[in-house]
């Protein structure tokens, strides 16, 4: 979906069978919604979703890098809440100092997780689970347990609110920048080369000579600074620092890295996929809200998770499904 | 100027709930769906799941989906300011529900047509106001268990309250921790503080499920609540009233989660072209031993 | 020298960050010298320490097991539905029964799907117990209809507030899940399967272990303890609350685990750790909070003594 | 002349187990330089720490001249040392070109790795080694041989000035160790040293100019190839007498002894979706069965079909007990059957365990009570079969990954035996074991199949193979095409049959 005339997707598929789940129920979601739904392929609709999705996008992409290494970076969310707590005071300065100062907030916490997992040698689950607490309780105390209340003035909220044509928000094309140079880091610089190898087998890597306590860092550094901008886009799109929002996001972007075809046991990802991953949950909440517009059945709020619950194992399953078929096929 | 709302028979009515995780959301959400059929509505009932950012996807959704009327509970005093502005440049009417949004940046009759609802920093006001006229003791050690943490109402509730009591000298608030609206953590908060602070005779609750919490951590610990601990809290649920009755608690003062029959009036009054006023109040009940009894059938 | 020194400090880690909360809490702590002290956080830790231990025979087998809270919620949900029922007032012991029995066996089911989806499936432990995370809660509430269940029942009660010999009915109940696990992991076949799965599947496979068998075992067990959990804190409140019963519980219960000893490579399951763990992570939450420290430094403070727990706990390590 | 590497007085232990003790090695320009000396004598930690893998305790390393410190292999690379681990050291799951050149990718001119580049510079090193493979696929998809060899043509590949190779050979046949020692031979001309550790005493005559000896994590001697002969090394390793050894022979499996009993496996036609086309094999009572044959012809996968663990597309499997084959280990093991597999991190061991519970893991079934295991005689049966072994540990408590190769290959050997099985599956035993230790190997196994088990071996090693089976059934591209039978098989004979059906098959 990037970069398409350098796109073989035959060759694609090929590489990628555990992701082609993902591809598949994407354009079948979106078909059901566009056939079903009055309005849901209009621009309104696609343009809100983006701006709201951007930050999945986002945080998913850091954790994609993360999950690669073998890791994983629990503390997302909070450190979504904590930039966006950041950013709002930084919000009378303009975006140009605020993006800058969100990305670099969110990476200082990055470089806290790297530094737990690397030189204090924490298994990643327990030091992102550490700096998931600390961030929060970080993000309340800045903002003593207020939202914190951006300048409308400024052209901050420029950034968040407004978009090109009607249809593309700010949020997104940046997102999408991030998204293809990430890309191109993984497959064609030396760094995102370790990365993936770190996965497969991190003494190995070492004793191969790669520098791989670089590479970790820069993943968590990457994750930190992908919720910054996250945070940014929270700030910026939705008026205000907050510091409780961003409960859970990490699990939705652990759901979609996995959706994406990324091995959580490291070794094997792929960014275009994640950011499919992304779109796809993002998708199930908007159908939902539009199936509750239809009348037909009201989808209470519990019955809305017991739907997501079921349509992440559908996915699931699918995905077993392929990346078993492509296992066969390479054979 | 908020946007007009012509006269139909039915209207495609969108209600942003913001979180279902307690008993009061459920019974507001509850309380649309049963006007809905009352009202000619048709129905668009979101919920945030506790996010705001959420919360204005899901407004954002309805807007896509051409509601004619909004009624949104916003999460956040700040962070929904975006949805009432999108509402409002799409056409559609809004009527804040139970909380409001920055009065700085949104202001009723000219970017929402009204809030309705009550106002916690005087609940937290009214119960502080009745333990200091009941209270009989000569020193009143209180402990407070707030609600979640950086939420409006237990911020609120906590202001009221604090800046009402403290200015009588009988008493002090020893400790003062979050007891995340739940009753499980009401109790487990309670357990310890009353470990920490035996001599405490108030317990000040932000909702009625930490109160029951607290009332049943004083009675594992062989405390007498009502006797020589004075609970009081705030939103009436049955359990409080019921409570009440037995003498184990003070007093509640009332937060109905009803608002569907309230939203169905404000907006029949605004679609034949009405000014509303930009505060809808609700008449918040005060429940006691008085009245409780009277009362404990309609609770939820 | 150096080494051996740091190496017996980190053994025992865990007992030494104990004492160390202890003695600052007699220190600092009012009225923490009591014995009502020692009850309180006994009722508070039991329901962690439980589903701790389950969570450590799954992270033994290199697994997760997110669902726990779910698994809770469902069981706590049920347990009211059936001694509320008319059938269980009129039979009141058999009521009393099921709706401990029928609990437990849902949770069981639902520790069967888990392990299924892993074992069978080769779905990540984590992202097949996420599904439940996410679902398993809002089917305990569809089931409630979303409603709080209150009661009164003092049978059923007794699981949470009842006593023997003066301890909470609880802590015994922890203490014989603790020796029984215990004897499992060390003493019986199943147990040495656990670790060599956890420790090399492709050996353990080789050798005749039953991995898959294995695995749903312990998802199944660790469902299992998480709705003998839920049925406590239903117990406790005398109140139902699906969308709250177990709330982030899968966080404590694994930052014990981890805390004890866990390795979270799998291969390893010290019981009692766990459940030292689990106290020392009760008893940070009672002197945050009987200490007057503001929720959001509580969470500051809890994150750095995770981390220093953890990496004292690390340092055995080349 | 000054020597190119000098360490001296190196220290070393790990948690108070002393690894090294005042270890040293001298490596002048451009030799070829043996390292030996028997499992656990401390041959890898010196080399992990002359590479920074490990710290070492105390001691002086000088490189070129100069104090060397290496903090991580990155850093040793870089000071011009270049290492092919024993434990092979690379990343199965990522290519075959980003395993050879990752870290030193060609570079486009914007900084992006050129990957046509890198494919087209691997094909080429790897075709110095007479490979030639699709390197855009996963290494892992490829046969441990080729592994190693990546290995190798990585390290060879980084123009070091000093090349450590730590068992290289341990997988590879004697095609490919020849092509091996060519490149070793043009790493000397081009002035290059190289650091040796083989087991593989012959090897050393072939291309090692000194050797260095250790036992015990000590330097005991260093001799110089030309003057020595393999029994001196041999006697240097053990600290032991010439004259003692040379009367106890080199290899003691001894085949074509025994007489052939009771038929115990019938293995027909087996096909598999991997590998296997049509492979035939049987083994009676009391004798040992070879399978022969080049890299990835498929002897794993026979092994590995026969007990269970791949699906049989095709073909049967019956054994005097189980007619009907097994379709899983546990079935296997349960019909007497045992399988010692050829890679022993990866699906031998169980690290973080004791070396009791690793051997008696196949056991745990006979061991298990109604309600617990009996430990009491769990204990009685590992302290016996230490001793019988001669397990070198000290206590069987300590964690099998603490031992050094050897002694783990004997625990899993162990594991095995304990069982009591009548057909033992035997996946290259005595890889990476030393002399001693293989030999002890070797008559241990004797010693059951001349009680009636019946052996299914599998080696790499021709001698073993020739000397040791009373019948080697050769492979070829995972089709049975000849059996030769003992006595009577000589290594010329064996090669000539793979030859043969090499040419048979081209044809
Ligand atoms: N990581 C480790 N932890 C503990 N002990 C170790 C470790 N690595 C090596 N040892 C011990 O150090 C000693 C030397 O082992 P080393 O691997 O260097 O032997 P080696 O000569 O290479 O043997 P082999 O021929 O079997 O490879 C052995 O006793 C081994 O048990
Ligand atoms: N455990 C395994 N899992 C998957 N594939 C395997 C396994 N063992 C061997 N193979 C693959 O089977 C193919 C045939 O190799 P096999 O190991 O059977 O040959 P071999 O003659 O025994 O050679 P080697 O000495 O390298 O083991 C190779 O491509 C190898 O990678
Ligand atoms: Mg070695
Ligand atoms: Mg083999």
């Amino acid at each position: 979906m990037l970069d398409t005339n350098a796109f073989d997707l035959r060759k694609y598929l090929q590489g990628n069978g555990q992701s082609v789940g993902v591809w598949i129920a994407l354009v079948a979601m979106i078909l059901f919604g566009a056939l079903r739904y009055d309005n849901f392929t209009g621009a309104y609709n696609i343009s809100s979703f983006l701006n709201y999705n951007s930050m999945f996008i986002a945080i998913s992409l850091g954790m994609c890098f993360v999950i690669m290494t073998g890791g994983i970076d629990l503390s997302v969310g909070s450190v979504v809440a904590f930039t966006s707590v950041c950013v709002a005071y930084l919000s009378p300065y303009g975006i140009q100092v605020a993006l800058p100062g969100g990305i670099l907030a969110g990476m200082a916490i990055g470089a806290l997780n790297a530094f737990f997992v690397i030189k204090m040698r924490i298994p990643p689950f327990i030091a992102t689970l550490a700096t998931m607490l600390g961030a929060k309780g970080g993000a309340l105390v800045i903002s003593g347990r207020q939202t914190i209340s951006v300048d409308w003035g400024s052209n901050f909220t420029k950034f968040g609110m407004g978009n090109v044509g009607g249809l593309l928000p700010w949020s997104i094309i940046v997102v999408m920048v991030l998204a293809v140079g990430l890309w191109v880091v993984l497959e064609k610089t030396s760094i995102g080369r370790t990365v993936e190898a770190i996965g497969g087998g991190e003494d190995a890597t070492r004793m191969m000579g790669l520098p791989v306590d670089r590479a970790k860092a820069f993943v968590y550094i990457l994750s930190g600074g992908c919720a910054g901008l996250a945070g940014v886009i929270l700030a910026s799109g939705f008026g205000a620092g907050q510091p409780l929002e961003g409960v859970g996001w990490e699990l939705s972007a652990i759901a979609s890295v996995v959706v994406g075809g990324t091995l959580l046991t490291g070794g094997l990802g792929s960014v275009p996929a994640t950011v499919a991953g992304a779109l796809l949950l993002g998708l199930v909440f908007n159908i939902l809200n539009f199936e509750n517009g239809r009348g037909v059945i009201s989808f209470s709020a519990y019955w809305q998770m017991v739907v997501r619950g079921m349509f992440l194992f559908v996915v699931i399953l699918l995905q077993s499904r392929f990346s078993r078929a492509a296992a066969k096929q390479g054979a | 100027e908020p946007p007009p709302l012509a006269q139909k028979d039915r209207y495609k009515v969108g209600f942003s709930q913001m979180e279902s995780n307690n008993p009061w959301r459920i019974a507001e959400t509850k309380s649309f769906h049963d006007t809905a059929e009352a009202c000619n509505w048709d129905l668009i009932a979101t919920d945030a799941a506790g996010s705001a950012a959420k919360q204005v996807a899901d407004v954002d959704s309805m807007i896509a989906q051409g509601i004619d009327v909004l009624f949104l509970p916003p999460r956040e005093e700040k962070p929904l300011i975006p949805a009432v502005m999108k509402a409002k440049a799409a056409g559609i009417p809004t009527f804040l529900v139970d909380r409001s949004v920055d009065p700085n940046v949104a202001k009723a009759g000219e970017d929402y047509v009204a809030f309705l609802g009550s106002d916690f920093i005087d609940q937290g006001r009214r119960v502080a106001e009745w333990t200091i006229e009941n209270f009989k003791g000569d020193k009143g050690i209180i402990v407070e268990l707030e609600g979640t943490t950086g939420s409006s109402p237990a911020n609120d509730r906590k202001k009221g309250f604090d800046d009402r009591i403290l200015q009588d000298d009988r008493f002090e608030i020893v400790a003062s921790q979050t007891g995340d609206f739940a009753r499980d953590l009401g109790r487990q908060v309670m357990e310890t503080l009353l470990q920490a602070h035996p001599d405490v005779n108030i317990v000040y609750a932000h909702n009625d499920e930490m109160a029951i919490g607290a009332i049943q951590a004083l009675e594992l610990a062989g405390r007498k609540p009502g006797e020589d601990v004075l609970v009081v809290s705030i939103d009436g649920t049955r359990d409080a009233l019921q409570a009440i009755i037995d003498g184990k608690m003070g007093v509640t003062v009332e937060s109905s989660p009803f608002f569907g029959p309230l939203a169905c009036e404000v907006m029949k009054r605004y679609a034949a072209g009405e000014t509303i006023e930009p505060w809808v109040q609700v008449k918040d009940r005060i429940f006691t031993q008085e009245n409780a009894a009277d009362h404990i059938d309609e609770a939820y | 020298m150096n080494g051996l020194d740091w190496k017996r400090l980190s053994r025992h880690g865990g007992l030494i960050a104990l004492a160390l909360l202890l003695l600052i809490n007699i220190l600092i702590t009012p009225n923490f010298l009591q014995l009502q002290t020692l009850f309180v956080n006994i009722s508070q830790v039991a329901t962690i320490a439980i589903v701790a231990v389950g969570m450590t025979l799954v992270i033994a087998t290199a697994g997760i097991d997110l669902s726990v809270g779910a698994v809770m919620a469902v069981a706590g949900a049920l347990a009211p539905l059936i001694f509320l029922s008319d059938f269980a007032q009129a039979n009141p012991s058999l009521g009393l029964a099921l709706s401990i029995a029928v609990p437990i066996l849902v949770a069981l089911v639902c520790g069967l799907f888990n392990g299924v989806l892993v074992a069978y499936l080769g779905v990540q432990p984590i992202i097949a117990t996420l599904i439940f995370f996410i679902s398993g809660r809002g089917i305990a509430q569809v089931l409630t209809n979303g409603n709080l269940q209150t009661f009164s029942h003092p049978g059923f009660s007794y699981i949470g507030t009842g006593k023997i010999l003066g301890l909470p009915f609880q802590g015994w109940l922890v203490l014989v899940i603790a020796v029984v696990f215990w004897w499992v992991v060390n003493r019986t076949m199943f147990g040495r399967r656990i670790l060599a799965v956890g420790g090399n599947e492709k050996a353990a496979r080789l050798t005749g272990t039953p991995v898959r068998r294995v695995k749903i075992g312990v998802y199944v067990i660790s469902a299992g303890l998480s709705g003998i959990a839920g049925l406590i804190v239903v117990a406790i409140n005398s109140a139902s609350d699906a969308a709250r019963i177990g709330n982030l519980m899968e966080l404590d219960a694994i930052a014990a685990a981890v805390v004890g000893g866990t390795l979270l490579m799998g291969g390893k399951a010290p019981i009692f750790g766990a459940i030292l763990g689990a106290i020392i992570i009760q008893l940070v939450k009672y002197t945050l909070l009987a200490n007057g420290v503001a929720d959001e430094v509580a969470l500051i403070a809890k994150a750095g003594i995770i981390v220093l727990a953890v990496y004292v706990q690390q340092g055995r390590k080349e | 002349m000054q020597p190119l590497l000098r360490m001296q007085g190196i220290n070393k232990s790990f948690a108070g187990v002393v690894a090294l003790s005042s270890a040293g090695l001298e490596i002048a320009a451009g030799e070829v330089h043996a390292l030996i000396g028997q499992n656990g004598a401390g041959k890898s930690t010196l080399i992990k720490i002359l590479t920074g893998v490990y710290r070492k305790d105390s001691g002086d390393i000088e490189f070129e001249g100069a104090p060397l410190n290496a903090q991580s292999p990155r850093e040793a690379q870089d000071n011009g040392i270049a290492t092919i681990y024993q434990e092979l050291s690379l990343v199965p799951l990522r290519s075959v070109t980003e395993n050879v050149i990752m870290g030193y990718e060609p570079r486009t001119r914007f900084g992006f790795i050129d990957w046509k580049a890198a494919h087209d510079r691997t094909r080429e090193i790897l075709s110095g080694f007479g490979i030639d493979i699709d390197v855009t696929r996963p290494l892992g998809s490829y046969s441990t041989a080729i592994q190693q060899l990546t290995a190798i043509a990585r390290a060879v590949s980084l123009n070091a000035r000093l090349v450590i190779m730590d068992e290289p050979t341990s997988s590879l046949d004697d095609r490919e160790v020849e092509t091996l020692f060519g490149v070793v031979r043009g790493l000397k001309a081009r002035g290059v040293s190289v650091i040796y550790v083989s087991h593989f005493l012959d090897e050393l005559f072939h291309i090692c100019d000194r050797a260095t000896i250790m036992r015990d994590g000590q330097t005991v001697a260093v001799r110089e190839i030309a003057s020595t002969t393999k029994l001196g090394l041999i006697a240097d390793m053990l600290g032991r007498d010439p004259e003692e050894i040379a009367a106890a022979g080199m290899t003691d499996l001894g085949g074509g002894k025994g007489e052939a009993g009771e038929l115990l496996l019938d293995a027909r036609n087996l096909s598999t979706r991997r590998m296997l086309r049509d492979v035939s094999v049987s083994v009676h009572k009391g004798e040992i069965v070879g399978l022969g044959g080049l890299l990835g012809s498929g002897r794993t996968e026979a092994a590995r079909a026969i007990f269970g663990l791949d699906k049989l597309s095709a073909g049967t499997v019956s054994t005097h007990r189980t007619p009907a084959g097994f379709s899983d280990p546990a079935e296997a093991i349960r019909g007497g059957v045992g399988f010692l597999t050829e890679d022993r991190k990866a699906e031998g061991i169980v690290p973080e365990m004791s070396v009791r519970e690793n051997m008696t893991l196949a056991l745990l079934p006979a061991l298990a009570g109604k309600f617990s295991l009996d430990r009491a005689r769990e204990e009685e049966i590992v302290k016996k079969f230490v001793d019988a072994l001669g397990i070198k540990l000290a206590s069987i408590e300590q964690p099998i990954r603490e031992l050094s190769g050897g002694n783990q290959q004997k625990v899993l050997l162990a594991r095995w035996l304990a069982l009591e099985p009548d057909l033992l599956i035997l996946d290259e035993p005595t890889r990476g074991v030393d002399v001693g230790a293989k030999f002890e190997i070797q008559s241990i196994i004797r010693e059951y199949v001349e009680k009636g088990v019946g052996v299914l071996l599998i080696s790499s090693e021709f001698e073993e193979l020739v000397e040791g089976a009373d019948r080697i059934v050769v492979l070829q591209d995972g089709v049975s095409v000849t059996e030769l039978r003992n006595p009577g098989i000589t290594e010329e004979k064996l090669i000539g049959a793979i030859a043969q059906s090499h040419e048979g098959a081209a044809a």
